[in-house]
């Protein structure tokens, strides 16, 4: 009890200090406004949250596609996850709902992403939308076929990365920047790699639910040998 | 004016839903109102003039928090009953 | 020339700082409340909870700051730095509820170790 | 080849090199051979260019700052990717042994994970040492943070994932922690680019208030005494090259963020009162893990707890370079102390893997005539042992002696004394582990044989540790490209 009281002492201290912080901050901080809006015409695309993070903080975004991948190889190196095992048939009624929200929400998601350029939206917002529709479609008893294509799964999931490091050398080779597009293309670089990224953040997310690696993953199967579980 | 109380209100319960997620005696309550603080935040994020946060946080922050949560309490509810019943089999 | 079509909800310019400013505010009460709460609570759930409502209040605070920024539109850098937040914590979510699964199975099977 | 090219080498050869060991698992080996291969030659451009042009910059997508990020070289950061590529490499020959001999299906998958996960931390290491930017760092210690804890879980014993556990909940704060004081900062300066804020040199209650939050995250992340509890059994328990990468690499990462942090970008701060606060949290860090070291029943532990104090010498950095007579001399020796430590702990951890593999545990007292059935290794031990000591000619006695003579020309000898201290308590539990052995017995157990690229990498670490002492004028010089401290190295020719 007694630490929970000194605990509770030293958050309110630091919740105070914080506060007189935050109030001594200038009422209207400089920022990157009118940077931002600036230099929004050579980057490619109108929507200002879009070009800081795909184009004057892309870089950011690209560790980021990496973090992503990293949690999920996380998250599979650590546990097998819960894979639903039903087939799709014992379900009439959920299998007719899959049909029409199906290609709705994957339809909703390319829109995130396109209208993302000039208006709020974008990969991440489309890829968490996308990973619900994977998360449906495992729900839905399409796990156990789906996780037959394991090398499709990994390939997706790594497709960002690549994508957009492979937007880095062909961008550099052109212009001798990292990430610098070509005067007047950088609308078409976002778009590639925010296109590449949507894929993987959406099956990130969506499998990141299912909390580990396929039942049958590739590597589990492979080298399996009956005797060892005894 | 109005606005301003609505915008206090908001505070104050996500202050208090806050709290509540975290130091609720029932975890499932405590769960569910860490799902509803994502929602409200992401209201904030509107009021912030900031939609592609709220978007971002009702989506991600929010949904799919939420529901690693909820199915972790889930699991972990699952793993304890049958701590205490039968002796516990592998997951599938 | 510069097309910015951000709908912004209620007029920016009724809005007075000390508006915003109350959105910092309540972001460093998440902050504190999430850490008390952190270093209190046992349960790991609460915990990793705890994580997140101290990150929500972070955000807050990025958000509510390029809010006062002068302008047409709130500050744009604040907002993308905190949606790489929310994704970033979205993975540490995933990754700590499947790391406290595994030390939970560890703890409850015979053979410590086992991939459950 | 400019230098901005080999900055991206840097940077997107590992981050791919993972995505592929991810979707191919059986290159994973390879792609970490070809990824050090690459790393090492870009790394080595890229020292000659900051040698012949000085500091390299390259502004990211072309926009420079405020508005985007920028990638940053001087010798502090060419120094960090040299101990890290050296490390590395280490790190990929050792394991393209360690985890294929144990043959079982749990073996198999920690290797074909390993490789991926250690080639994240490898990304998010150079990424780290090259931004120039504070929120850009703060994705470099995420990605950091989970590759290191995932890394360690894999050793998936149960008291590794405890570790682990614990490990993760103090990294995912401690960002959290970071980030909000970067908020504040950009808050305030309307930036997050270290050379502007530099620029900038403000102060006021938010920057104090921000980079208490900051100090105080990294501070977590780097094990610092009183908040190092997590780190001996992070570092004890995790599969023995995890060990040497979280021991030699991981923790330097946010105390090279603290450098960053307050020699550069808010000098104005670093009042004498808080350099001596972090000279007195490593000095009790140097006793306090020393001590314990002496007294811990297993190999591991003892040299975890040696990673606790030889990270004290670390911040003995902050009260001796901030002062004006001597800081240079500091600042290099306690930057070369860092990399001896980092080439003399991976040895030492390698050792240690070597003798769990082969004895089949890692308990000191039962260690007796080790030395009969692996010598080699054994040897490597000694010799890294010998630098974290600071024995001449070693590299770990070119720091010392560097930050002892600084510390002699301040005047501040209390600092002294506690580095004598240290090594005299380093001496003691290193020779405790020596006595047993090399403790003769009769019948030496017939061990399971080790493969030699296992002993050969940890002895090459160790001999490393030693001679990289005769290399001390060329990282002076190479520290001297953009430093934050100026000022001779004085001692003229004591130095080898």
């Amino acid at each position: 009890m007694t630490s929970r009281v000194m605990v509770g002492v030293l958050s309110l201290a630091m919740c105070a200090a914080l506060g007189w912080a935050v109030q001594s901050l200038p009422v209207r901080p400089t920022g990157l406004t009118g940077a931002s809006l600036a230099k929004l015409p050579e980057s490619g695309v109108t929507n200002p949250v879009t070009a800081v993070l795909l184009n004057y903080r892309g870089y950011d975004t690209l560790l980021e596609v990496g973090v992503l991948l990293l949690a999920i190889v996380a998250v599979w190196s650590l546990r097998r996850g819960e894979w639903p095992a039903s087939d799709l048939h014992d379900r009439p009624l959920l299998m007719s709902l899959l049909r029409v929200v199906l290609p709705v929400l994957v339809l909703a998601a390319g829109y995130l992403l396109w209208i993302g350029a000039f208006a709020p939206g974008g990969a991440f917002q489309g890829g968490a939308l996308l990973g619900g529709a994977i998360v449906l479609v495992m729900l839905g008893g399409l796990a156990r076929r789906v996780l037959a294509y394991d090398r499709l799964l990994r390939a997706g999931l790594v497709l960002g990365v690549i994508v957009f490091a492979a937007v880095c050398a062909v961008t550099m080779l052109l212009t001798g920047g990292l990430l610098q597009f070509p005067a007047g293309t950088g609308g078409t670089w976002i778009m590639v790699i925010e296109s590449a990224a949507l894929v993987s953040i959406g099956l990130t997310l969506g499998l990141l639910y299912f909390g580990g690696r396929p039942n049958g993953d590739r590597l589990d199967s492979e080298h399996r040998r009956p005797a060892h579980h005894a | 004016m109005m606005l301003q109380i609505f915008d206090g209100l908001l505070l104050l319960v996500i202050v208090v839903l806050a709290w509540r997620s975290l130091n609720d005696r029932d975890v499932f309550r405590a769960v569910i109102s860490f799902i509803a603080l994502g929602l409200l935040i992401a209201v904030a994020w509107v009021r912030l003039r900031a939609p592609d946060v709220a978007l971002a946080e009702a989506a991600v922050g929010s949904g799919l928090t939420g529901a690693l949560i909820l199915s972790a309490l889930v699991r972990m509810r699952r793993r304890e009953r049958a701590a205490t019943g039968t002796r516990r089999e592998a997951p599938k | 020339m510069v097309i910015v079509s951000t709908p912004s909800t209620g007029d920016p310019h009724t809005m007075p700082d000390a508006g915003y400013r109350i959105y910092a505010l309540a972001g460093v009460a998440l902050f504190a409340i999430g850490f008390y709460s952190l270093l209190v609570q046992a349960h790991l759930l609460r915990r990793i909870m705890a994580l997140n409502v101290m990150g929500s209040g972070v955000f807050l605070v990025y958000i509510a700051l390029g809010a006062q920024t002068p302008g047409p539109i709130p500050d744009p850098v604040p907002h993308a730095m905190v949606l790489t937040g929310i994704v970033v914590s979205v993975c540490a979510t995933g990754l700590a509820l499947a790391l406290v699964d595994r030390v939970q199975a560890a703890a409850g099977d015979a053979e410590p170790g086992e991939d459950a | 080849m400019t230098s901005a090219w080999a900055m991206a080498w840097l940077i997107l050869t590992p981050l791919v090199a993972a995505a592929l060991a991810f979707a191919f698992p059986r290159l994973g080996r390879s792609l970490a051979l070809g990824t050090a291969g690459v790393i090492g030659l870009a790394v080595a451009h890229l020292m000659r260019l900051v040698f012949a042009n000085g500091v390299q910059t390259h502004l990211v997508s072309g926009w420079g700052a405020p508005l985007g990020i920028e990638l940053r070289a001087d010798g502090l950061s060419v120094l960090m990717l040299i101990v890290t590529a050296l490390i590395g490499v280490a790190i990929a020959l050792y394991s393209q042994r360690y985890f294929v001999s144990e043959h079982d299906d749990e073996a198999l998958h920690r290797e074909r994970y390993f490789w991926p996960l250690f080639l994240f931390l490898w990304t998010a290491l150079d990424a780290l040492y090259l931004s120039a930017d504070i929120f850009n760092l703060y994705v470099t210690l995420e990605m950091l943070g989970f590759a290191a804890v995932t890394l360690l879980a894999l050793a998936g014993t149960r008291a590794a994932l405890t570790a682990a556990l614990r490990y993760l909940f103090v990294s995912l704060s401690a960002s959290l922690f970071y980030l909000l004081g970067v908020g504040l900062v950009y808050g305030q300066c309307g930036t997050v680019d270290l050379p502007s804020l530099a620029a900038q040199a403000r102060s006021g209650p938010a920057l104090w208030v921000a980079l208490a939050l900051m100090t105080g995250g990294l501070i977590a992340k780097a094990a610092l005494f009183p908040l190092h509890g997590w780190l001996p059994p992070a570092h004890a328990n995790a599969p023995a090259p995890v060990s040497a990468l979280l021991s030699a690499l991981v923790v330097k990462g946010p105390f090279y963020i603290l450098l960053r942090l307050w020699f550069e970008a808010f000098p104005a701060l670093m009042t004498p009162a808080v350099a001596q606060v972090f000279g007195a949290l490593g000095a009790a860090a140097i006793l306090w893990g020393s001590v314990n070291a002496l007294f811990q029943p297993r190999l591991k532990l003892l040299i975890a707890y040696s990673t606790v104090a030889q990270l004290g010498y670390l911040f003995l950095l902050f009260p001796l370079a901030a002062s004006r007579e001597g800081g240079f001399m500091a600042w290099s020796g306690g930057l070369m102390l860092l990399g001896a430590h980092a080439c003399a702990k991976t040895a030492m951890f390698l050792t240690a893997g070597n003798i769990l593999h082969a004895a089949g545990h890692d308990r000191i007292k039962d260690l007796d005539g080790i030395t009969h059935v692996l010598p080699v290794s054994v040897f490597a031990f000694g010799l890294a042992g010998m630098s974290l000591i600071g024995l001449p000619p070693s590299s770990g006695f070119a720091g010392k002696w560097l930050l002892l003579n600084a510390a002699l020309a301040q005047g501040q000898w209390w600092w002294v004394a506690v580095m004598i201290l240290g090594s005299l308590l380093a001496a003691a539990y290193i020779v405790r582990m020596l006595a047993h052995a090399f403790t003769r017995v009769n019948e030496p157990k017939t061990p399971n044989p080790i493969p030699p690229v296992m002993e050969g990498t940890a002895l090459a670490l160790a001999l490393l540790a030693v001679v990289l002492g005769f290399a001390s004028p060329w990282a002076a010089e190479l520290l001297r490209v953009g430093a934050p401290v100026v000022g001779p190295i004085v001692m003229g020719g004591s130095v080898p």
